[in-house]
């Protein structure tokens, strides 16, 4: 059980974080706190920014103004694996497999990198995992001959497999029905409460509803909302840049 | 402008993998059918043997012209696109490393496409402005969203009269998503486009859609032949309608 | 019926001294039949047992152990050339077996082996440099300059030229070493020419002999210079001869054997016969001046030891070649102690008079004037270097 | 014994150089950089090409230039033919092709030089023309004719390369195929037979590129180890599959050469072109015009 | 089989290859199978060591000849220097091709496939010329070396460099072994295939390729620092011949990647072809007949040797260029 002032303390803080792609600014000065054991939807139009910013908080990309603080330690310049030793995982919006390896075995490197255990315990932990996600029947299977929905599920169970305190998803949804939409939601919101910490970026708008705590909602690189989902749907810029509606 | 798709006890499958059993569906000039069905039932499969990618174990796969009959199971690719299908796959399968003009320029190959360039390239930049506007950015650094819109873009450029889309909704904002629906909706209307779309966003794909299949495990487990009649339908209420709020 | 007596080898015949050993090769079969005709060694046929090393010498020490220990060959040749030669002379020197060299370049120098005989006309090591400065002094040439191949033969010529030039007090005003595979020669030949040299020693391999002096026609040389050449490996061959044509004019470059009435010994022109017709066959150099002869001579030496000594006995071949002088076609051959000739007779000659596109040609004398060692001369040093070429 | 002149002298001729290393290169730039095919036999191509001109020169006495194009299309169909037996045998099968290919193409390499070998023997050849051996005065410098020719031909090369390649249909594709074949499909082009062609183009290239190394310097069967290292510098120092790249990297790889061998002395010259090549690649790991 | 019986039975194999080895030196007096089984040996090594970076971890290295030719000089430079014995020589050379290899290491850091290999080509070109031009060591024009006397039990120097090499090998095939066991090849399987997703995944991605550059490099300069004793010469051109590299990457591919004993038995059959044909068929048809071995084999067995033995090594085949 965590006290109370520790609670308190943000697991993330994202500090005036400005990323630019050669004349592009993709993020400009991004300041957010995620607090431990939330869950945090992520929003805006397509090239707002998401995926710039995760990719700064997990270290495939340096930004160049801002930090990244986690669990009160400055993550800023660290490279992306020891970010996941210290419990951040991600999956990929545009899938990217272990091509050459079996949908269990991918999980396995994880497990074995991140959060290394008896060879024998991690497979369990890596079955159990896939059985969540509902990708047992393709724990064998070469995972190039995965469907691209498959492959997104694949993505997000072997951010699982890293046993991360905070979990990122990429759009991980997309793609799939409503009710299966749910299931991976109700998988996400148990993750939740195991104490896990996660951001969801998507744009199933019942989803992020429906998942999180708080929303955040980013437009040409801005923050342009930021409160409980309600709120955020409500905002007239939300609604002119977003959701059309 | 008479253009028909028959197909009759359609099997295929990847060596082992069975994911399509005895598929029996059809698509009439001019109509919207929506194809639904949650992942790893066989939508792409179904798509990739319309075009001739995968070939098919046993059935019929019949195109009429302007009363010529095609069998598409003897054709190559290349040669179904000459007919003006085109086929927009999952996964994006963009050029990463060519810009998006050239992608969109590749996507008029086809012969018949070619003179009427100028008129197409209006049209895709006239529906998604941000490839205006990124016209000489690489297509492998745009934004999930983005890629996208390049992929649907790139598809039109071949002036198509059947228009196959896996997912068009995936990755795309709220907006965007209603929006694209709605211009695949305008399409069809002005230029005779006939069009066959897996699409897992319901409430969007209906309100184009004249008809739908539900395809279960590889098998068509439901041919309704009104969206009224989909709506009411149990699978489609349990897959797509229920749980979320 | 007595069992053959063999003998081993590796030759290159392939990699960059394919050319060579082929050649090479072809003289010593021509021996063997001329031997095998006469009814062979000591009532025995001579049979030849040889693989291809591919210029190289990391294969030659396997081949070497297989043919003394599996083949049980009764006698060695060396490979054409230095290094595949190298690696086996600690081996020969280990197992007390006779050598008979092939054009290698000082490798007993630092082995000592006392069971070694080179065929090629080398003779001590700075004889090379020293004739060619000869010839330069006595043209008036003060200064050189030293434009030589990375690439051990080309080195080892270097460096005695570097020797004997210090000696004389001859300063090198341009030094330069160019890496193999130098495609251009235009910028070293510019540079060369600036340092405005009077002789120019050069010591090159094949594919760079041609270019160097294509870029000499093109580029210019510089009336400063009286003589041009010296250590121009490729010179020699048909193939090289024949596509330079009338570049050749002028350059005094070494060589082995020339058809000059100097060099005609007993049985030489009757191999020049022979090979001429079975070249053309085998698509081997057509003229074979250069290394042919001395493959047929090195059979030459071994069949008059092993007639005379009566056996196959090693020690005994190497004695008897160490102590008498060799009647051969390239004319008569005596060793010193280190296995090396007593006295060069590599030639110095002059290209004259050469017309494009004609192998021919080479044939007739006068093509190449013999300028070097005074017995075999047949002509005198045409100097500078741009009279010569006309 | 620097001198401006000197130096002036070493760029002018190192551009040439270089216009020459760029033809001997371009057509790779289209079979590695754009295909993807890891064409270490391509130098051996190149050697091959040499021979047919040596031949028809020698027996016909056709003027190497004109030698050269004359087996142009003769290349291209075999261009056609080795790119068909690399993808039936081994493309179609393989998805980790690259590796294999190179060990598959070293093979194909052996076979050629020894091919040659069996037929012209294993001295070196070359050709005459008239301007081979005579030079242009130009002021105080001589520029041989042989590297003017080789100038002039690389430049159309690459110009009119580059323009196929960026303007016309097949050109985008050929520049695509590689990318994602099966999306090319789905535009109406058959890759293999887009890549069939390019690659033909590739090698049709060779026959006048063969041309000018004859031209340049006498050929003998093994030559084409040497310009392995030689002309994937150049690709890759271009970044694969720019055209105009190649003409770049090469021309900085001739002038560089060019400058190290008068000025400074040629015994370092290899390790300094290459050291170059490792800078670049450090700056800019993409080549200098790669994406 | 479990794990640890396969381990016994793996050292049971070393053990008894070792003993059989020297059984053969003490009782074997023709000296042609030792010239010869000593380069198949070193092919073994070298083809092992090959696969450990080009094989796991898709890093294609054309620089094999520069560690090799790294190997001979370190081993003439010290020899010429102090006369070390052949083990300090061999040592030496491990040491400094492992340095090397951490060189190459960074190199991964920037430059992914081709770009890797041309780099290591280039590197090659570079460091031979530097040794054309070290004349301590001979420079273009090679230096011959005089073995010192051979040390008990064996009774010719190269016997016992018969020997040595074998413990090479064996070393190298060990050190292949182990990582390909242990989480370390998973890693290198994984960054592979995407680096970025290995490294998002908690993948060391550059700490396994400074790992996988310096054994491997190590281990082929290991391998190559006895030539200079065994060929009693040094030459550049011999010790950095590119044909060191085609041979490798020959071998590790015929043999096929996916498994330690895939470049074993490639350097096998490719070894012992070569040393057939080159006291056989004696001409260039020998060239010939390895160019069509090897075009037949890239062919005929995309999955290498152990490809057509054992399917289910599909998985882990070969890496990108
Ligand atoms: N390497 C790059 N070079 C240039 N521009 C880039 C690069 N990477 C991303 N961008 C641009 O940065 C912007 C933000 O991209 P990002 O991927 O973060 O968007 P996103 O919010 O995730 O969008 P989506 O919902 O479509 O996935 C986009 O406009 C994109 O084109
Ligand atoms: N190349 C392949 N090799 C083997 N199996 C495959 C291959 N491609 C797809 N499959 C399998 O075939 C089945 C059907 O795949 P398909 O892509 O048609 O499904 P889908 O309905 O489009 O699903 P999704 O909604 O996930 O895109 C899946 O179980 C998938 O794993
Ligand atoms: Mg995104
Ligand atoms: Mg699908």
């Amino acid at each position: 059980m965590t006290t109370v002032a520790a609670a308190d303390t943000p697991l993330l803080q994202v500090g005036t974080l400005t990323k630019t792609f050669g004349g592009f600014t993709a993020l400009d000065n991004i300041s957010v706190d995620i607090k431990k054991g939330e869950r945090f939807g992520l929003i805006g139009p397509n090239g707002s920014g998401k995926t710039t910013l995760i990719n700064c908080i997990s270290g495939a990309l340096r930004p160049q103004v801002g930090s990244v603080v986690f669990c009160g330690e400055d993550i800023t310049q660290l490279p992306p694996h020891l970010r996941a030793r210290r419990g951040i995982a991600r999956s990929f919006q545009i899938p990217r497999p272990f091509r050459s390896m079996t949908v269990l075995e991918n999980l396995m490197v994880g497990l074995d990198f991140a959060a290394a255990g008896s060879a024998a315990a991690e497979e369990e932990i890596a079955m159990s995992i896939l059985t969540r996600m509902g990708l047992a029947a393709k724990a064998g299977a070469p995972s190039d001959t995965l469907s691209q929905v498959e492959l997104r599920k694949m993505e997000l169970a072997r951010a699982m497999a890293v046993r991360p305190k905070l979990l990122i998803s990429d759009e991980a949804m997309a793609g799939l029905s409503s009710s299966e939409v749910d299931e991976v939601l109700d998988l996400l919101i148990s993750l939740g409460e195991e104490d896990i910490t996660i951001i969801m970026i998507e744009h199933i708008m019942q989803a992020v509803m429906r998942f999180s705590e708080r929303v955040m909602c980013l437009d040409a690189g801005k923050i342009i909302a930021l409160g409980v989902p309600a709120e955020v749907m409500a905002n007239k810029r939300v609604q002119e840049a977003y959701l059309g509606t | 402008m008479a253009l028909s798709l028959a197909i009759e006890g359609l099997d295929a499958g990847y060596g082992a993998v069975k994911a399509l059993r005895g598929v029996t569906l059809h698509v009439e000039a001019g109509e919207t059918v929506a194809l639904l069905g949650t992942n790893g039932n066989g939508k792409s499969t179904l798509m990739k043997c319309i075009m001739g990618l995968v070939r098919p174990d046993s059935g019929r796969l019949a195109l009429s012209i302007d009363g010529v009959t095609h069998d598409l199971a003897r054709l190559s690719p290349e040669a179904i696109v000459d007919l003006g299908v085109a086929l927009v796959p999952e996964g994006r399968r963009l050029f990463p490393k060519l810009t998006v003009t050239e992608n969109l320029m590749l996507g008029a190959f086809r012969k018949m496409a070619r003179s009427a360039i100028q008129q197409n390239l209006a049209l895709v930049f006239d529906t998604f402005p941000v490839l205006k506007e990124r016209r000489d950015q690489l297509a492998g650094t745009m934004s999930g969203g983005q890629q996208q819109m390049l992929a649907i873009a790139r598809a039109l450029m071949s002036s198509p009269r059947l228009l196959l889309i896996d997912e068009p909704s995936v990755g795309l904002s709220p907006l965007l998503v209603s929006q694209t629906i709605a211009k695949i909706g305008e399409l069809k209307q002005r230029v005779g486009l006939t069009v066959l779309m897996a699409e897992q966003n319901f409430n969007q794909a209906i309100r184009i859609a004249d008809r739908g299949y539900i395809i279960v495990h590889g098998e068509i487990a439901v041919a309704a032949q009104s969206v009224d009649e989909l709506k009411a339908n149990d699978i489609v209420k349990r897959l797509y309608l229920g749980g979320v709020a | 019926q007595q069992p053959p007596i063999k003998i081993g080898m590796s030759m290159p015949q392939t990699g960059g001294l394919a050319g060579g050993g082929k050649a090479s090769l072809l003289g010593i079969e021509i021996w063997r039949d001329d031997v095998n005709a006469k009814g062979g060694l000591l009532g025995r046929k001579v049979e030849l047992v040889v693989y291809d090393d591919k210029s190289s010498a990391s294969e030659t020490p396997a081949i070497y152990a297989k043919l003394v220990d599996v083949d049980k060959v009764d006698l060695l040749f060396a490979p054409y050339a230095t290094v595949p030669t190298a690696p086996i002379m600690p081996f020969v020197k280990q197992r007390g077996l006779l050598l008979m060299g092939n054009f290698s370049f000082q490798v007993n120098s630092k082995v000592g082996h006392d069971m070694w005989f080179n065929n090629a006309p080398w003779g001590p090591a700075d004889s090379w440099a020293a004739s060619f400065l000869d010839l330069a002094q006595k043209a008036g040439g003060k200064n050189m300059a030293l434009l030589t191949a990375d690439q051990e033969f080309a080195q080892n010529l270097a460096v005695t030229a570097r020797d004997v030039a210090k000696k004389r007090n001859i300063p090198i005003v341009f030094d330069q070493v160019y890496p193999p595979n130098t495609v251009e020669f235009s910028s070293i030949i510019r540079a060369l020419k600036a340092a405005k040299p009077d002789i120019v020693y050069v010591a090159s391999y094949p594919p760079d002999s041609a270019g160097i002096l294509r870029a000499v026609n093109e580029i210019g040389i510089g009336d400063s210079v009286k003589i041009f050449g010296g250590g121009m490996v490729g010179l020699q061959f048909a193939a090289v001869m024949s596509n330079l044509g009338s570049l050749l004019n002028g350059v005094v470059n070494y060589n082995t054997w020339l058809p000059e009435k100097s060099m005609y010994f007993d049985g030489t022109k009757e191999f020049f016969d022979k090979y001429t017709k079975r070249a053309i066959e085998a698509k081997v150099d057509p003229l074979g001046y250069y290394l042919a002869p001395f493959g047929y001579a090195m059979g030459q030496m071994i069949e008059a030891a092993v007639n005379s000594t009566k056996s196959l006995d090693q020690k005994g071949i190497a004695k008897y070649l160490r102590e008498n002088e060799h009647k051969t076609i390239v004319g008569p051959i005596a060793f010193s102690a280190d296995g090396e000739r007593k006295e060069t007779a590599t030639l110095q000659a002059q290209f004259r008079g050469v017309k494009d596109k004609d192998i021919e040609q080479f044939r007739s004398s006068g093509k190449q004037v013999i300028l070097f060692p005074d017995k075999l001369k047949t002509g005198e040093l045409i100097t500078p270097f741009e009279a010569a070429r006309n | 014994m620097f001198s401006m002149d000197l130096l002036l002298g070493a760029v002018l001729l190192g551009v040439l150089l270089g216009c020459f290393y760029a033809a001997v290169s371009v057509g790779l730039s289209v079979s590695f950089g754009l295909l993807d095919v890891p064409h270490v036999a391509h130098p051996a191509f190149l050697v091959m090409a040499s021979y047919g001109v040596y031949q028809l020169n020698e027996s016909y006495d056709i003027d190497p230039l004109l030698a050269g194009l004359a087996i142009t299309p003769l290349f291209f169909l075999f261009g056609l033919l080795a790119y068909r037996v690399y993808h039936e045998t081994f493309e179609k099968r393989g998805s980790d092709a690259a590796v294999r290919g190179i060990a598959f193409f070293f093979g194909i390499a052996f076979i050629i030089e020894v091919l040659i070998i069996l037929q012209f023997g294993v001295d070196q050849r070359s050709v005459s023309a008239t301007y081979i051996g005579k030079a242009w005065r130009f002021g105080e410098m001589r520029i041989p004719i042989r590297q003017l020719v080789a100038f002039a031909v690389a430049l159309a090369l690459t110009v009119l390369l580059a323009v196929y390649l960026s303007k016309t249909f097949m050109g985008r594709a050929i520049r695509a195929v590689a990318q994602d074949e099966e999306a090319l499909r789905l535009m109406g082009a058959n890759p293999v037979r887009i890549k069939q062609f390019a690659f033909g183009i590739a090698t049709a290239v060779l026959g006048i590129a063969g041309a000018l190394l004859i031209i340049v310097a006498p050929v003998e069967p093994t030559l084409d180890r040497a310009y392995i290292g030689r002309t994937f510098c150049v690709v890759v120092m271009a970044g694969l599959g720019s055209i105009s790249g190649t003409l770049i990297a090469a021309i900085i790889l001739g002038v560089a050469e060019s400058i190290v061998l008068t000025l400074f002395g040629a015994s370092w010259a290899p390790a300094i072109s290459f050291a170059m090549l490792l800078g670049v690649l450090a700056v800019r790991p993409q080549g200098l015009l790669g994406r | 089989m479990n794990k640890r019986s396969h381990s016994i039975a793996f050292w049971a194999g070393v053990a008894v290859f070792l003993i059989a080895v020297l059984t053969m030196t003490q009782i074997v007096r023709n000296e042609y199978p030792f010239f010869a089984g000593y380069v198949i040996l070193q092919f073994i090594a070298l083809a092992v060591a090959w696969s450990i970076l080009g094989g796991y971890a898709g890093y294609v290295n054309f620089g094999t000849n520069a560690f090799f030719g790294v190997g001979v000089y370190t081993a003439v430079a010290l020899f010429k220097a102090t006369g070390a014995p052949l083990m300090l020589q061999i040592a030496a050379g491990a040491v400094v091709g492992m340095t090397l290899g951490f060189g190459v290491g960074l190199l991964t850091l920037r430059m992914r496939g081709i770009f890797f290999s041309i780099a290591t080509i280039a590197l090659a070109i570079i460091i031979e010329t530097f040794v054309m031009n070290w004349r301590f060591v001979g420079g273009a024009a090679g230096i011959q070396i005089q073995r010192p006397p051979v040390m008990a039990p064996f009774d010719s120097y190269v016997k016992m460099l018969f020997f040595v090499q074998a413990l090479l090998a064996v070393t190298a095939v060990s050190i292949a072994r182990y990582i390909q066991n242990s989480r370390i090849g998973r890693g290198l399987q994984a960054l592979r295939d995407d680096e970025l997703a290995a490294e998002c995944t908690g993948v060391p991605t550059l700490k396994l390729k400074l790992v996988a550059c310096m054994i491997s490099g190590g281990l082929i300069s290991a391998a190559g620092a006895p030539a200079a004793m065994y060929l009693q010469y040094a030459d550049p051109s011999s010790a950095f011949n590119l044909s060191y590299s085609v041979s490798a990457l020959a071998m590790a591919l015929i043999g096929g990647t996916a498994h330690w004993i895939g470049p074993v038995l490639g350097a096998i059959l490719l070894g012992s072809t070569q040393q057939l044909l080159a006291v056989t068929i004696s001409s260039e048809v020998n060239v010939l007949v390895l160019g069509i071995m090897l075009v037949l084999f890239v062919v005929g067995a995309p999955k290498g040797i152990i490809g057509l033995l054992r399917p289910r090594y599909r998985l882990r085949a070969g890496g990108k260029p």
